[in-house]
């Protein structure tokens, strides 16, 4: 059966250590296959091109490799073909450092079994293997592609237009913007739960195309409706609409370390240092309305930080601060703002679902309680540059957890800033003595129930200092043909192994 | 004629030059691309890494003298966001761009022409009065609510025609072409109708007052003084001078649709310069940018060229070098 | 010489060169050379005080250049133009020019576009006035744009209408009081009534002359039309292809024409009383005037043409009787005299 | 005063006026936005921009005479409670503001520089002509997003105004070329008309003779083409939206809000997009009519 | 019988102010071969009789009342298609300006032959080489070579020569010529109207030929009308109307002509301007401007009257008048 299906992005190269983008690695994954992989309804890591794996040591951890595996070409896969991938993901010019991150090498053991040397202990480390996918070293080195593609370099590579993994699917063809094209893989060693032997992508960009694209039937699926259409493709008959939580949530921070807020009417000081003011913030918003309204449920209101899938989340931490429009006033008053004041805000204006709106609706909210927000939304380009010279008072951020681990976010986001991605994200600058010190163990600590502990006081630390504001957790519908059935992924990657159609 | 034909293609560099610089001048301000390139992950040491490797930190005038050498060169480096080399992603899109403004171009002047003459000759008749106030709405209505509309139209409520895409290609050695099966075609029908009514009401009200003027000339009443007949004067005489100062107007339209595909592109989803150019300027990706600008600017001018050289074929009045004749 | 006895105009050598050459690149590529317009080449003439001098010729022989050459809208390729004993073009550029300026005016030929159709009446007339901080008080100035129409024979009330509401010789009037406006003493009029009809062009050249015996005006007239110069003029002069061919008192012109050209031009005059009486037309064409004839310019029109006429170019010579030609025919007395002169 | 009226109610141009009753209509629908944007405040039964008063479990309600609907929204609400009747009113005035101030700002520069291009000639002549071919060979819509792009880029703080100052340069900046054509052609004509040349001959100064002779008589074409303008210039500023940088989302205007809106066509709540489409095309048009009727009115051949 | 005749021509403009009455009772004739010229103010009529006779009056101008014959045929009230097989077929026109009048993206032969074709039943061929034979009857050098260029190539004077072909073309009976040589230089003028001419003579046509120039009605025309302010004011053999003219108007106009043979300090003039369309004075049109007006010229409007060789719209002329006298 034909599947096709159809979002806004296009993937932007087919090499698969050259650009680390979510969308594409899902597309990456139909071809090429990393060592272990999440279970698509559990979210645990399950064997994939690795049978087994051990750790020889803290720091050496083995892999066992399935045997049989042939690559597209009919070639075998072999640790060779492991090795050299895990080191093309090291190389300097991929872009998958973070999934490469407290790797030190990588050795051959035997044919069929490698090992794996890190710097540190690292508890994450199968969760960065998902990422990884292996390459034959033959193909790559017939084919001048050794090393992962160089976006600043003059010359296109072959692994950029091509593809070649051990995958259920083959690229067929692949025309940027227009269609892509794959094939069920008849020699593949795994078995399909769907029963997809081709699939036609189609990126297309205008939200309401794609919508008609899926309502006169030119495609089976579209993998990200707009809310406002939800109702609607509910109500149409041959269409059903599934959803589930993303692990990403989407907060507001806060500028926490100047000493006068750039645009405001407040001199002298910054309100936004008080942490009854930021409290204040959190109290005046309905999160409720928001997702109820403007997200028409596509969003579950958020207490902390991270979403529930993710290891350390708790049912306490996830708690929200009530919205209560008097408290907030009261808030203010204590903090010496009875009368309000001004603040910058900054939006997104393509980033996330109904970005704008929200940031619009919010501002109208913090009106009532006499915080005049000046809004402006930008497009992603320039809006993420900006932001990162923390240049905004007050900005919106969704951050998403691949790897399923709280570390992942507070290291990000509340962690001082420092070296080696420590607080790269934390443009508010907000900084706590304790925080750090819990961070810093959490990054070592290889016992899971102590660190998940740790996780859960950090967040519950930062919730009561308001290090953000956190407002919900995104919940993706995903809007199909009544007769095909898939399995909504939390990672929001169409699994294309679980694809049925009738 | 030769020297002619120099002096434009001289303009045509410095116009194409300026174009490039202002660009630059202004690609400062359009974003960053390494945002995209790195993902959210990346650590602020290598973003700083990442912008030095592309050359970002360097001044515009720095930016655009590399621009100009490497362009000089037939290079214009690779796409940030594609990774594909720009001259060949550019290449690639040409066909559709070029097939979608044609088709509009001819649906404009097939449809424009005759309704523009009609609209003249019967000056004042209902028909006519109708065919202006239509014509009106659409220079009213935003290009991308109509294309909007007439998907919502003929693709979902109809289904008559496909909402979004360039259908099924034929490869020409480089050239991809959607105009060899029916369901090219297919697929063409409703961007090319939503391209082309803008300068189709464009076209028809100038023939018409191209038309109105030319009908009140001394050769056109000498004409009819002559007896010729009402077909002779209005399609032989009139509007063969009609179409001198409409050619004009057409060509420089032409260049315009390929430029307002922009809209339309991205409203059906057709994979052209436009959309090209529009999903570049969401993720600044300047290489792509940059040739896109040039080669519109070139696009400019060569049909300039061409309306020139046309003019010369229609207007013997040129045709003669130098000045000469009488005075 | 006393001032009275010099003349107010003093032409000498005047030309005009026109660059119609085609664009740089063209040139070089097809290797031509620049193409130069001699419109008007080496004119030299005399107005006296009070007089009128008249210039004939047919169309494109330069009649207009001199016009605006000597108002100043073109500057002289060569030759000077001296002005009451003043020259004229220093004048023109340097500190007093304004009251050169106002001194020489000019009456334009088509009524239609020589008055600005947004502007009344009164602002038309009254604008050198202003110009030249004759009058800056309203009063004062309505009262002499009312003087000023009268003079013309319009009546005060036309002050507040626009051009648009008079007729083809009711406008020149009012170019004519924008002309005096100044109070001129040399009226330049470049084929004033040529876009008039016969009963208009009467009303018209009969202002001008009354004007002339009232107020002394000198005039350069200029006009295709050998009847009016007849009427208007004291002294006609006769131009081919940028060059005088002819400078004579209007009698002598008419009654003992001696250039072959002149001659030409008064037989082509329709006579009113002969009806029916076939004319000669002047014969052939006029030659391209970016490619003048050798020699004299007319050779290849002229009956009398000889060698010489196609090698060396006439001078403008004096033949005794006042009368200034420039043929080697008529010099060399190739032309049997017409009866009159004898 | 009284005299100058009744002279032109005599006109013939108020009298094709007076018959036209195209261009009456016309006339009274740009009055009517023209009043109703002037006194928004009046007219609009809620203020759209005062965020306070917004009332987000009011969203999306339908218009009145729609089941669901009430009277409070006589035209509906749009997806942030927003009163749809007085965000048009508001929506236009930003829309004619904009179009107008565009089309001035424009006209200011486009025909300021084609009289110079004109009257002076040669190089400065050559200079702007070229300039022109630059401008031309950028389609207008490119410009005006690079701009407005470079504008919010260079002050991200800025205040809306600014942020409508840009984006009314960004559209004037492509304008202008037309005018400047325009202008440059008629002067070349004009300039040689004897009229100017008389006042050359009385020594009236270069730049008196272009601003007090040459100028009125090139008006007329410009008049004409600035009327479309308007109309160009609003739906210049829609398109801009529709592609992400027209005014800001808290003081939409017109086209911000059909760019809103236009998200809205597939999910039923149609009034979100139709109203200020309709409101869009309302305007356009009635510009686009008058300025086809001046165009015929104002050519004494076509009387 | 006349080859031509005008009867009680009456134009209209219907405006919005009331309808101007821009021809009024105009009536003449003209005979096979015959020239007759039309002289009179700017404005005064001429070219809308021209362009009535050749039926095309621009809207919303109209043949309100009389008729026009064409060898005792109607031609006023002919439909259109009608019209247009006399038109070029059995009346030819030539307009003022030969530069505008000619299509410039034609060769002249094209034109030519367009309309040759269009009136006779020729082959491509044939009409090729009378065209050929029509440029060179009109002076053409060289037409063999002249016919394939276009109008721009040809100077003022050739291209009237042209006109005037392509308005002989299809061999009309009746030549309307507006104005021919006032565009032209007096030199050109002159070999324009010899060769008007000798056309008519040699093939007999009848030409009606509008101009200002007196000199040239002296030279060409047997007959001459006088129009002013839409009217007839006096019409006659060319001779006696130049010389003995009946009507004041005809004497004034005649003695404003600045004159080759007399000298004479000022002109005469008439003064005043012509009466707007719409101000129009009763009685006769001329009577505010006319030295020997009399009681009856203020009421009563006159109508062509025998005056000595010619007729003149005078009361100075009536008979009852001349009894008296
Ligand atoms: N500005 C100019 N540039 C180039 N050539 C010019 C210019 N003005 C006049 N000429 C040329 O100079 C010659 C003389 O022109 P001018 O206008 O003086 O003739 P004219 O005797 O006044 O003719 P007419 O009787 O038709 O008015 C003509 O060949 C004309 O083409
Ligand atoms: N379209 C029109 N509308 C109103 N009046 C018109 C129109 N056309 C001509 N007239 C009037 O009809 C009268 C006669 O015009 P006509 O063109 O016949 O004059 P003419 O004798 O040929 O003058 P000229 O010598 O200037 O060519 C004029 O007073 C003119 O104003
Ligand atoms: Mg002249
Ligand atoms: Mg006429
Ligand atoms: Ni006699």
């Amino acid at each position: 059966k034909t599947f096709k299906w159809a979002s806004q992005g296009e993937i932007s190269t087919w090499d698969i250590h050259s650009q680390n983008n979510a969308l594409q690695n899902g597309i990456h994954a139909y071809v090429y296959e990393s060592l272990v992989y999440y279970n698509s309804k559990t979210f645990e890591v399950e064997p994939q091109l690795a049978t087994a794996w051990s750790n020889v040591s803290p720091t050496q951890v083995r892999f066992t490799l399935r045997r049989g595996v042939k690559f597209h070409d009919g070639s075998d896969f072999t640790a060779d073909d492991a090795v050299y991938s895990i080191q093309r993901a090291m190389a300097k010019t991929s872009n998958y450092g973070p999934y490469v991150q407290g790797i030190e090498r990588v050795t051959k053991v035997d044919a069929h079994t490698i090992d794996v040397f890190l710097k540190a202990p690292n508890p994450v480390l199968l969760r960065q293997m998902t990422e990884l996918r292996m390459m034959s070293k033959a193909w790559a080195e017939k084919n001048r592609s050794v090393e992962p593609f160089d976006m600043k370099g003059k010359d296109e590579n072959f692994a950029h237009r091509n593809a070649m993994g051990t995958g259920p699917f083959t690229l067929q063809s692949w025309q940027p913007d227009v269609r892509m094209v794959l094939k069920r893989n008849p020699n593949w060693w795994g078995e399909m739960d769907g029963n997809v032997t081709e699939i036609v992508y189609t990126p297309i960009k205008s939200g309401a195309t794609r919508i008609a694209a899926l309502l006169s039937g030119e495609v089976d699926m579209v993998l990200d409706p707009a809310p406002q259409d939800l109702p609607r493709l509910r109500a149409n008959g041959d269409i059903k609409v599934i959803d589930g939580l993303e692990n990403r949530t989407i907060f507001l921070g806060m500028d926490q370390f100047r000493d006068e807020l750039v645009g405001s009417n407040v001199k002298g000081k910054n309100p936004l240092k008080d942490v009854r003011v930021r409290k204040a913030l959190y109290q005046a918003i309905d999160v409720d309305a928001l997702t109820r309204n403007i997200l028409r449920g596509l969003g579950k209101p958020a207490g902390t930080l991270v979403a529930p899938q993710v290891a350390g989340w708790t049912e306490g931490v996830g708690k929200r601060f009530p919205y209560d429009v008097e408290a907030s006033k009261k808030l203010l008053a204590e903090a010496g703002y009875g009368d309000g004041f001004e603040v910058d805000f900054a939006c997104p204006n393509n980033r996330y679902i109904s970005d704008e709106a929200i940031c619009q609706a919010i501002t109208a909210m913090w009106a009532r309680v006499g915080v005049k927000a000046k809004l402006r939304t930008l497009p992603t380009v320039t809006y993420f540059p900006m932001i990162q010279r923390s240049e905004a008072s007050i900005y919106m951020l969704g951050w998403g957890v691949p790897t399923f681990d709280g570390l992942y976010s507070l290291q990000s986001l509340v962690r001082s800033v420092g070296t080696g991605g420590d607080g790269n994200y934390n443009v508010g600058k907000y900084s706590n003595e304790r925080m750090d010190y819990l961070v810093d163990r959490i990054k070592v600590e290889t016992d899971a129930p102590v660190r998940a502990r740790m996780m859960t006081e950090a967040l519950q630390l930062s919730n009561d200092t308001v290090s953000h504001i956190p407002l919900y957790d995104q919940v993706i519908p995903w809007a199909m043909k009544k007769n095909v059935d898939m399995v909504h992924r939390a990672d929001n990657r169409v699994d294309i192994r679980t694809v049925k159609i009738q | 004629m030769l020297a002619f034909i120099l002096r434009r293609l001289a303009q045509a560099v410095i116009v194409m030059v300026t174009v490039a610089f202002i660009s630059f001048m202004l690609f400062q301000f359009v974003g960053d691309p390494v945002v995209f390139l790195l993902g959210q992950d990346a650590t602020p040491e290598q973003i700083v890494e990442m912008r030095a490797a592309l050359g970002l930190d360097q001044p515009f005038i720095v930016q655009f003298w590399h621009f100009l050498v490497n362009a000089a060169q037939g290079e214009f480096g690779l796409s940030l966001r594609q990774g594909a080399k720009v001259s060949r992603l550019i290449a690639e899109r040409f066909p559709a761009t070029l097939e979608l403004a044609l088709a509009a171009a001819f649906i404009a002047l097939l449809v424009g022409v005759p309704m523009g003459v009609y609209a003249a000759l019967k000056r004042g008749t209902f028909l006519s009065q109708v065919f202006m106030t239509l014509s009106l709405l659409g220079v009213s209505l935003p290009t991308f609510l109509i294309g909007i509309l007439l998907i919502l139209v003929f693709s979902v409520t109809l289904g008559w025609f496909p909402s979004y895409g360039r259908g099924p290609t034929t490869d020409l050695g480089w050239w991809s072409t959607g105009l060899l099966t029916a369901k090219g075609w297919h697929h063409l029908v409703l961007p090319a109708v939503t391209l082309a009514i803008f300068q189709l009401t464009l076209i028809m009200r100038l023939v018409r007052a191209e038309m109105l003027e030319v009908l009140r000339t001394d050769y056109i009443k000498f004409a009819r003084a002559r007896g010729l007949t009402d077909r002779a004067i209005h399609f032989g005489h009139a509007l063969k001078n009609t179409l001198v100062p409409v050619m004009t107007i057409t060509g420089l339209q032409i260049g315009g649709l390929i430029a307002f595909a922009i809209i339309t592109e991205t409203v059906f989803q057709w994979p052209g310069m436009g959309l090209l150019f529009i999903q570049a300027v969401t993720f600044a990706d300047i290489p792509v940018m940059a040739a896109y600008l040039c080669l519109i600017a070139l696009i400019f001018v060569v049909i300039n060229l061409v309306v020139d050289l046309l003019y010369f074929a229609v207007d013997p009045r040129l045709r003669v070098s130098g000045k000469g004749g009488g005075h | 010489m006393n001032a009275a006895a010099r003349p107010l105009v003093q032409a000498h050598d005047l030309a005009k060169t026109f660059d119609v050459s085609a664009p740089w690149l063209n040139r070089v590529l097809e290797r031509r050379p620049r193409t130069l317009l001699q419109a008007v080449d080496g004119v030299s003439f005399e107005i006296e005080r009070g007089q009128t001098l008249a210039l004939v010729g047919e169309s494109g022989c330069g009649k207009s250049t001199v016009a605006r050459l000597l108002v100043g809208l073109y500057a002289p390729t060569r030759g000077s133009f001296f002005f009451d004993g003043e020259d004229a073009h220093a004048a023109f550029k340097g500190s007093n020019a304004r009251a050169m300026r106002r001194r020489i005016q000019m009456i334009f030929q088509d009524p239609y576009a020589s008055l600005n159709p947004r502007w009344k009446v009164a602002d038309i007339i009254a604008e050198p006035l202003r110009e030249h901080g004759i009058l800056t008080d309203k009063a004062a100035l309505a009262e002499r744009v009312g003087q000023l129409l009268q003079s013309v024979g319009l009546s005060p009330q036309d002050m507040a209408k626009y051009p648009h509401q008079f007729s083809g010789g009711q406008r020149q009037r009012i170019s004519i009081a924008r002309a005096l406006a100044t109070e001129p003493e040399f009226l330049v009029c470049d084929e004033p009534t040529s876009a008039l009809d016969v009963s208009v062009q009467a009303q018209v050249l009969n202002i001008m002359k009354d004007l002339q015996r009232k107020q002394g005006l000198t005039y350069l007239f200029i006009s295709h039309n050998l009847a009016v110069v007849r009427h208007v003029s004291d002294r006609v002069g006769v131009m081919y292809l940028g060059r005088l061919v002819e400078l004579a008192d209007k009698q002598r012109l008419f009654s003992a024409p001696r250039h072959p050209y002149t001659r030409m031009l008064l037989d082509a005059i329709p006579k009113m009383h002969d009806t029916g009486h076939a004319r000669t037309p002047v014969q052939g064409e006029v030659p391209n005037p970016l490619n003048p004839p050798s020699g004299c310019a007319f050779n290849p029109r002229c009956p009398f043409a000889n060698e010489r006429c196609r090698k060396e170019r006439p001078q403008l010579l004096d033949d005794g009787h006042g009368t200034r030609v420039a043929c080697h025919a008529v010099e060399e007395g190739r032309v049997d005299m017409p009866a009159a002169a004898a | 005063m009284m005299h100058t009226l009744s002279r032109w109610y005599d006109s013939d141009v108020a009298h094709s006026f007076r018959t036209s009753p195209v261009a009456i209509v016309a006339a009274i629908i740009a009055l009517v936005c023209v009043v109703c944007a002037l006194f928004a405040g009046w007219v609009a039964p809620h203020n759209p921009f005062d965020l306070s008063t917004l009332e987000l479990g009011d969203a999306r309600l339908p218009p009145a005479w729609i089941e669901g609907g009430t009277t409070k929204y006589l035209l509906g609400t749009d997806d942030q409670g927003r009163d749809i009747l007085s965000a048009l009113i508001y929506g236009a005035r930003i829309s004619l503001v904009v179009g107008l101030a565009s089309v001035v700002l424009s006209v200011v520069v486009g025909v300021g520089l084609g009289l110079w291009a004109g009257f002076a000639g040669g190089w400065v002549d050559g200079v702007l002509m070229r300039l022109c071919d630059v401008m031309l060979s950028f389609p207008a819509i490119l410009i005006a997003l690079l701009i407005a792009g470079v504008g919010r880029a260079v002050f991200p703080n800025a205040p809306d105004s600014l942020a409508f100052g840009v984006l009314i340069l960004s559209i004037s900046l492509t304008g202008w070329v037309q005018y400047a054509r325009t202008v440059r052609g008629s002067t070349l004509v004009e300039r040689n008309k004897e009229y100017v040349q008389a006042a050359r001959v009385t020594g009236v100064a270069p730049l008196r003779i272009m601003r007090r002779h040459v100028l009125p008589n090139v008006l007329g074409p410009v008049m004409v083409l600035a009327t479309i303008q308007v109309a160009t210039a609003i739906i210049t500023e829609a398109t801009l939206s529709f592609l992400g940088v027209g005014a800001p989302p808290t003081s939409p205007s017109l086209g911000t809000l059909i760019r809103v809106g236009n998200d809205y066509l597939f999910s039923g709540e149609w009034w979100i997009t139709v109203f200020p489409g309709v409101m869009l095309v309302l305007i356009a048009l009635s510009v686009n009519l008058l300025g086809d009727w001046l165009r015929d009115a104002l050519n004494p051949r076509l009387r | 019988m006349s080859l031509l005749e005008v009867q009680n021509l009456i134009v209209e403009f219907p405006g919005r102010r009331g309808t101007l009455r821009a021809l009024d009772d105009v009536s003449f004739s003209i005979a096979a071969g015959e020239i007759l010229g039309v002289v009179g103010e700017s404005g005064a009529g001429k070219s809308l009789t021209g362009a009535s006779i050749i039926g095309l009056l621009e809207p919303p101008g109209r043949v309100a009342g009389g008729q026009i014959l064409l060898e005792g045929q109607r031609i006023d009230n002919l439909g259109h298609e009608q019209m247009r097989h006399i038109r070029g077929r059995r009346i030819g026109a030539i307009f003022q300006d030969p530069l505008t009048s000619l299509n410039p993206l034609y060769t002249v032969g094209q034109q030519l032959t367009e309309t040759i074709r269009t009136h006779l039943p020729v082959s491509a061929a044939e009409a090729r080489a009378r065209a050929v034979q029509l440029l060179k009857d009109t002076g053409i050098p060289a037409a063999e070579q002249r016919i394939d260029h276009y109008p721009h190539q040809f100077s003022g004077g050739m291209r009237q020569r042209v006109v005037i072909a392509l308005a002989l073309a299809a061999e009309p009976q009746l030549i309307v010529a507006d104005e021919p040589t006032t565009a032209l230089d007096v030199s050109i003028q002159a070999q324009i109207i010899q060769l008007l001419k000798n056309i008519c003579k040699t093939r007999g046509a009848a030409v009606m030929l509008i101009t200002h120039d007196m000199g040239v009605i002296a030279e060409t025309c047997d007959r001459v009308a006088v129009m002013y302010a839409g009217r007839v004011a006096e019409i006659g053999p060319v001779h006696e109307v130049i010389n003995q003219p009946a009507h004041p108007y005809t004497a004034g106009l005649m003695a404003s002509i600045p004159d080759m043979d007399s000298e004479r300090e000022r002109l005469n003039q008439i003064d005043g301007a012509m009466p707007r369309l719409n101000a129009i004075p009763r009685g006769c049109a001329f009577n505010p401007r006319c030295p020997q007006v009399f009681d009856r010229c203020r009421v009563e409007r006159p109508d062509l009257m025998p005056a000595g060789a010619t007729r003149a719209a005078c009361w100075l002329h009536a008979a009852d008048r001349k009894e008296a006298a």
